[in-house]
């Protein structure tokens, strides 16, 4: 699935280009400038069907004879430079790397960063400028979620890997999922959990082996390798499922996989506009499957609230249904999480059998699928 | 009242003082040391302006022995000035008697009550029984030397010695001396901050100061020119009340009525007066001393609610104005920048006042943590209660940022007020800090936006210098480090030195001989 | 002094507090309105319990003409006390003049400076020039009626009319009726605020109000009770300064000055004279009405530096006694708990001073969001600026847990502070609040500190009741799942009844019936 | 490597007998009460040869007549019931699960929490009195670390897994160690690393394969099932060597890796006392590796210095050598990132004989081990 975009050649072609126009600039006795789209909000676009894309109608200009400016642009090139390096030499490096790579002697006076903002800021502009995601050009994130269950994958190594024989947790996806290959699916859907608690336990309790689905493990918010990861899981056909709390942030979590967003938009394939949230809604509370449980409903902390406030005017938030969903949390400031399974079932017995009736319902109704 | 009064007595304004002295500042030994070294320096800067030279005030202080309290002292303390001397037929009265004032006339002047100087004497009485000595002189006249005390209880100077000096003064002069007991110690930084912001209000008087440690302050002039002295005037009828025009109709050389009003009245022509006689119903031949109470009522409604006069005189007040106020500022704190505005006279409760303004930046000016902010009345500095004045609140709210200013606290920054009236509107009776009228506080803030525009032009036009020959130091040196990454991605080193010069010639700066080498080579 | 004086002139007493006003409270309408009607108040009941009897205090206010500032009106006020009246003779001179003072005695009294009633007089004469009147009579004798107004330029009383209206007083009294300009409607809250803490510390006096709008407020005494009298007493000799001395040796009818020690200070006996005099080198023989300024003052040195004396006669003042203000608090404020501790007498500044202190708690004192603080000085309620006066320190700092308070604003409680002394510390001049002297505010703290060990008892006992019954509850409602949690585990349900029915026995409470059964099986 | 502690069968025995002296006292008329060794001070000795040992001589009552304490009898056998539970049906909870498994209708008035500290508190409790780590109870941690090796292991399910065959980053490191089994270790040594960046690039520039280490990656402070997971390898005979920067929680990671931590002291087998620091020391940078590159050191932040403060008085950093490197701190105020190597590396080629470079001088150095 790697694209033209993100191969590395490309991006090495395309940096020297930057390199070359610089110094034709100079010589033609003019200040050297950089023209790229900027990630504002005008430059995106939002559609229901495929979530954020980026469009850009207009350009900004990093000018060279300006006070203001002559900082980003010796740090843009410098920052390309050292991306083109470890591209050359197959090493990747984490943001905090990245700003280490600006302490050294000779940027003292110039670009020797005060803090790692400066360099993470920089970052954003270099995707902007290759149009490509940071991970192309070899500066990766964190690593974190897993998928557990019958997928048989290749990996950057060659090797092929079983994601349900690596361990209770399952597979590790990597920071940079572009260069795996699926080899075989055997599952009917994969079911995108955002806590580990519950997830664990449906991994343990047999789940995915009896009912043919994969467990895939968010921990929190889903990681951009993570999103990536799911989106090249639907481009293969498998139906994707998001389990998440009811909260003000599970919204988020849930649209964020389904639409990509706004802080990344300009970065393509990380949307899986195909997934459908199955995580507990309003209806579930108050009239479904948790009606007898209002009780054990947690009440929202302030940062919830505000997150929820600014739900309201999150673009990718606006389809009615989201609204919907929003609106209850501003008016009964509650919100319930996945561990609700665990006050629901007075002993453990009964902790299989809510998992599995909840997630044939809903599986079923949101994405056709039969378990 | 009522049933308990035993042995009734009447007691003199003077006992009444003594039997409540906090009332004028003497309520510790600290607080009566600063009183009376201020009070005498006020009466002595008041003489010398009156006379329309400018002040030469010699004050010198020493300890004499030791107090009966804790930290106490007695102190001698001298005070000298070159105004035009009095009258040794006056001596007596105007040191030795509470409550002498000048007569239903209305002028701009620094005492508080008109009673200081003569409280501070009775002060030194009262703590030391010694006498107090006059020595004064007009210019070709006899040199007098009077010794006098207060007999309190009768309100009456004692004169218990008169004798001529000299039988010529060369140069008219005033000497007080006077003896009480006091804590110089800790009134110390008050009297010298004090002196010092009189200096700022007053850059035409030379001001010397040989305090009991032996030690010499000297505040010079810097300046010949002295603000003209203040009028007198008459009544503004808004201002009056029913005891005081009775008083006027009493005391009179008047004949007939319009001519009372017109004459001890101002903004009352003949005109006016004929309106106002007419809806008292009272004819214009009247004699104004023969009114009767009902009839002086009559006139008294008439007047106060009579609403077409114009407004009060400001030519009686007697502002500093620009120059000599940024002249004093420039002395004693040598900024880099100072800007000083007189306000236009405004009127506050029937009076008449005038607001003036400054701000001083840079230079000795140092930021403090805390607004700088120096105020004066009528020519007096404000040292207390500053968190409560009309002027500190203004501070406070002003959106400095729009004038290119951070925080007030931050910067060196200092501001100046100085409110001239002849009825300063003082919210207690300490009269240290001013009642914050809305129609002054407008004043105050008029007046520091006028001197902050003034102050942001200059900051500005020092911040775009300096920022011109950044600007090429910081694109060279951007430059050298582009110059090199980009060798290193294409082998070639592009021109740069070109594009720079370009730059360089236009903000007329140097280009750095040599584009700075970076240290680390890769 | 200096040169600048014209036109000299003495002004009365009178003519200098018209002058300024502002001193004596009367700077605006509001405040004038209600410092009038508080001036008079304090006479009243000054008047009423000087003989001895307890205070009925009758003020009726009526709005009687437009004002001329807006807001303002004409009020006429009618203050009636049944205090035993005036000599006739004595009237004029009571009422029309500033500055009538008893003689060199010390005594405690609510007045101000003695002048308040006359300020009060002068200031509706000024503002409406209305004439005022005077009722006054003693039981059994004529009943007269004065009409009078004062001649300010002479601090004179003037007397339009005097006249019988009874021939016979059937109850001493006192009225009094003036007309003033004033501002009722923003006074308002402040003189019904003054009215009831008046009522708080007098429970003894009826005090009626019937204000402009009609409405009558009733604060009625609960008790026949009233303290003693203050007395009159001479001065210490640590209190004195020179000026006073002289006086009382020009005006004494003794004829030595040992005689002349003992008579007229107190703390002086025959040894201690001769001491004293030993020292300034004095014969007890000499008269004391011919001593030389010298000797007097020899004789000052050693009466003021003499250290062997016994602290001021503490026995001159008249403190409210826990009783009675206990008895006022629980009238106006009807709270659960009152406690008022009187505080054995201290010396400030050479004054003798009694603190007393209340504290009281819940009822219908409900938690305010601030301190609850209600302040007195010589049976005076203080109403402005709280937040310096020492008692307010105090309150702050003290560590109220310790007395199982958590907070004093978010808690129903109030706390009281009395000061009686022959000289008050004020702070300021403006007598609103009492100024932090170390001594005072141990006093106030020792004070609190009794009356809260009360209120920590009285506390603990209420809760502790509250907790033996809350213990059984909560041990029930716990076992009832232990058990519950026991069967599940093992099948068996333990005996918890047993166990229960021990601490309920113990706490003498009864077990709930039946222990609760909990909603969720499982 | 289960001890008979933290068997499943003995774990169940145990909450058993707690119930049935309940009910004896019950049944004689007494209130009940637990008896149990509290994590105190004095109930915790610290020795360098073997980290923190839990040695309790003082004993404190959970006393059933008090009012104060009859909330946490009720707890802890509510608690134990559900652990009990979840034992009997093979399944693990979280922490947040177990706050939820209280908030149940039947607890109203009771137990119901006001929030989840009420019941973390009551798990540390339940350790105390089981004498067991709460995953010997189903409590588990939320999973962190890697590694990646040529390690061959049997994992619960009884599959053989290889922490080098499975994916770019390695073995996840579950919950629960203690169910796994080693069947091949090839590795002369682990290298566990504090920071993903530099972890994941020695194991792209292949150094586990051409050096026959193991890299585990901690991802900061290590995981209580890292920490098991190493001391686990540690008494296969693999030596342990512990990467991390050079910094106020360094030190810490590093010494509760060696000794354990004085919040788990209670817990056994968590310290490897053989494991050695190899992290960067004051040395390194005064006058060694790091010398010319003092440029590079960050500053150290408010809670980096309140770190080095508390330092001073950590049991488990009381050896000389500890409190030498943590004055340097207090001293320099500043620290040393294990991402320093990038700024000492100009062009990405010179990376990979930096590290090199470090590890073989510090393996030898310290564990005696030659790469």
């Amino acid at each position: 699935m790697a694209t033209e975009a993100e191969s590395v050649e490309e991006i090495k072609r395309r940096i020297m280009e930057i390199a070359e126009r610089m110094i034709e600039d100079i010589e033609r006795g003019e200040f050297p400038s950089i023209r790229y789209p900027p990630n504002s909000k005008g430059n995106i676009e939002f559609r229901e069907d495929v979530g954020y894309i980026f469009r850009p109608k207009t350009f900004s200009e990093i000018e060279g004879d300006r006070v203001k400016s002559v900082k980003t642009l010796a740090g843009v090139l410098y920052g390309l430079a050292k991306a083109l390096d470890h591209l050359e030499n197959g090493l990747t490096m984490t943001k905090r790397d990245f700003y280490y790579l600006h302490k050294v002697e000779r940027l003292k006076g110039t670009l020797f960063p005060e803090d790692q903002r400066e360099t993470d800021a920089r970052i954003v502009l270099m995707e902007l400028i290759l149009g490509a995601p940071r991970e192309a050009f070899s500066i990766t994130s964190d690593p974190r979620g897993w998928i557990y269950g019958d997928i048989e994958l290749v990996d950057m190594t060659g090797r092929t890997i079983r994601a349900d024989r690596v361990g209770e947790m399952g597979y590790s996806v990597p920071p940079r999922p572009e260069n795996i290959k699926f080899k075989r699916i055997g599952v009917k859907a994969v079911v995108a959990v955002e806590k580990v608690g519950p997830a664990k336990n449906m991994i343990e309790l047999g789940i995915p082996e009896e009912y043919n689905l994969a467990i895939a493990i968010l921990k929190g918010q889903a990681s951009r390798s993570m999103r990536r990861f799911l989106r090249m899981l639907s481009d293969e056909g498998v139906p994707i499922a998001i389990l998440t709390d009811f909260s003000p942030w599970s919204l988020r979590i849930a649209a964020t996989v389904v639409y990509n967003s706004i802080s990344s938009a300009h970065i393509p394939y990380l949307a899986a506009p195909e997934a459908r949230f199955i995580g507990i809604m309003a209806e579930d509370v108050e009239t479904g499957f948790f009606k007898d449980y209002q009780f054990a409903l947690e009440p929202l902390t302030q940062a919830d609230l505000k997150a929820a406030m600014d739900n309201v005017h999150l673009p990718n938030l606006q389809h009615p249904f989201w609204q919907r969903e929003n609106e209850w949390f501003l008016k009964n400031k509650k919100k319930a999480e996945l561990e609700i399974f665990k006050a629901m079932s007075p002993s453990a017995k009964e902790l299989k059998e809510l998992f599995v009736s909840y997630l044939r319902e809903k599986l079923e109704d949101r994405l056709g699928v039969s378990i | 009242m009522g049933g308990g009064l035993k042995e009734l007595e009447q007691i003199s304004a003077a006992d009444f003082f003594y039997r409540n002295r906090s009332l004028a500042g003497f309520d510790n030994p600290v607080r009566a040391t600063y009183t009376t070294v201020r009070e005498l320096v006020e009466n002595a800067l008041d003489a010398s302006e009156l006379a329309g030279r400018p002040p030469k005030v010699m004050l010198t202080m020493e300890e004499v022995a030791e107090g009966r309290l804790e930290g106490t002292a007695v102190y001698m303390l001298r005070v000298r000035d070159n105004g035009v001397g009095l009258d040794p037929e006056d001596v007596p009265a105007a040191f030795g008697k509470v409550f002498v004032s000048s007569k239903y006339k209305l002028m701009q002047s620094r005492g508080t009550f008109g009673l200081g100087g003569t409280m501070a004497l009775l002060y030194g009485q009262i703590t030391t029984n010694r006498p107090f000595k006059v020595i004064t002189g007009r210019e070709g006249s006899p040199l007098y030397e009077f010794t006098m005390k207060i007999d309190i209880q009768k309100n009456e100077p004692i004169v218990l010695d008169r004798r001529i000096l000299a039988g010529v003064t060369r140069r008219s002069m005033t000497t007080v001396e006077l003896y009480f007991e006091g804590n110089y110690r800790r009134a110390r930084s008050k009297i010298i901050d004090y002196l010092h912001q009189t200096a700022i209000v007053t850059p035409y008087a030379d001001i010397m100061f040989i305090d009991p440690d032996g030690l010499f302050f000297f505040f010079a002039r810097t300046t010949d020119q002295i603000p003209p002295p203040p009028k007198e005037t008459k009544f503004h009828p808004k201002g009056i009340d029913f005891e005081l025009l009775k008083r006027l109709a009493e005391t009179t050389n008047t004949r007939k009525l319009a001519g009372f009003l017109t004459t001890h009245f101002q903004r009352v022509g003949p005109k006016t007066a004929a309106e106002i006689l007419a809806r008292a119903g009272l004819s214009p031949d009247l004699s104004p001393k023969r009114l009767s109470d009902e009839e002086l009522e009559r006139l008294f409604k008439a007047l106060v609610t009579y609403d077409n006069y114009l407004p009060p005189d400001p030519s009686v007040l007697s502002p500093l104005g620009p120059n000599l106020w940024e002249e004093g500022i420039k002395k004693e704190l040598r900024p880099e920048f100072v800007k000083a505005v007189q306000r236009p006279p405004a009127v506050v409760e029937g009076h008449p006042v005038i607001v003036e303004t400054a701000i001083a930046y840079g230079g000795d000016i140092k930021p403090a943590g805390e607004i700088q902010l120096y105020r004066f009345a009528n020519r007096i500095p404000l040292l207390y209660d500053v968190s409560s004045d009309v002027s500190y609140l203004v501070a406070r709210r002003l959106n400095w940022s729009v004038y290119g200013l951070k925080s007030l606290e931050d910067e060196p920054i200092a501001l100046f007020f100085h409110v001239v009236s002849t009825k300063v509107p003082f919210k207690t009776v300490g009269k240290e800090f001013i009642a914050n009228k809305p129609e002054l506080a407008r004043e105050v803030e008029l007046g520091w936006r006028a001197c902050a525009r003034d102050l942001r032009i200059y900051l500005s036009r020092k911040r775009r210098a300096a920022s011109a020959a950044r600007r090429v130091e910081l694109l060279s040196r951007y430059y050298a480090l582009i110059a090199e990454v980009l060798e290193e991605l294409t082998g070639e080193r592009p021109p740069i030195e070109t594009v720079l010069a370009k730059v360089a010639r236009k903000a007329k700066v140097e280009v750095p001989v040599e584009v700075r080498e970076s240290g680390d080579g890769s």
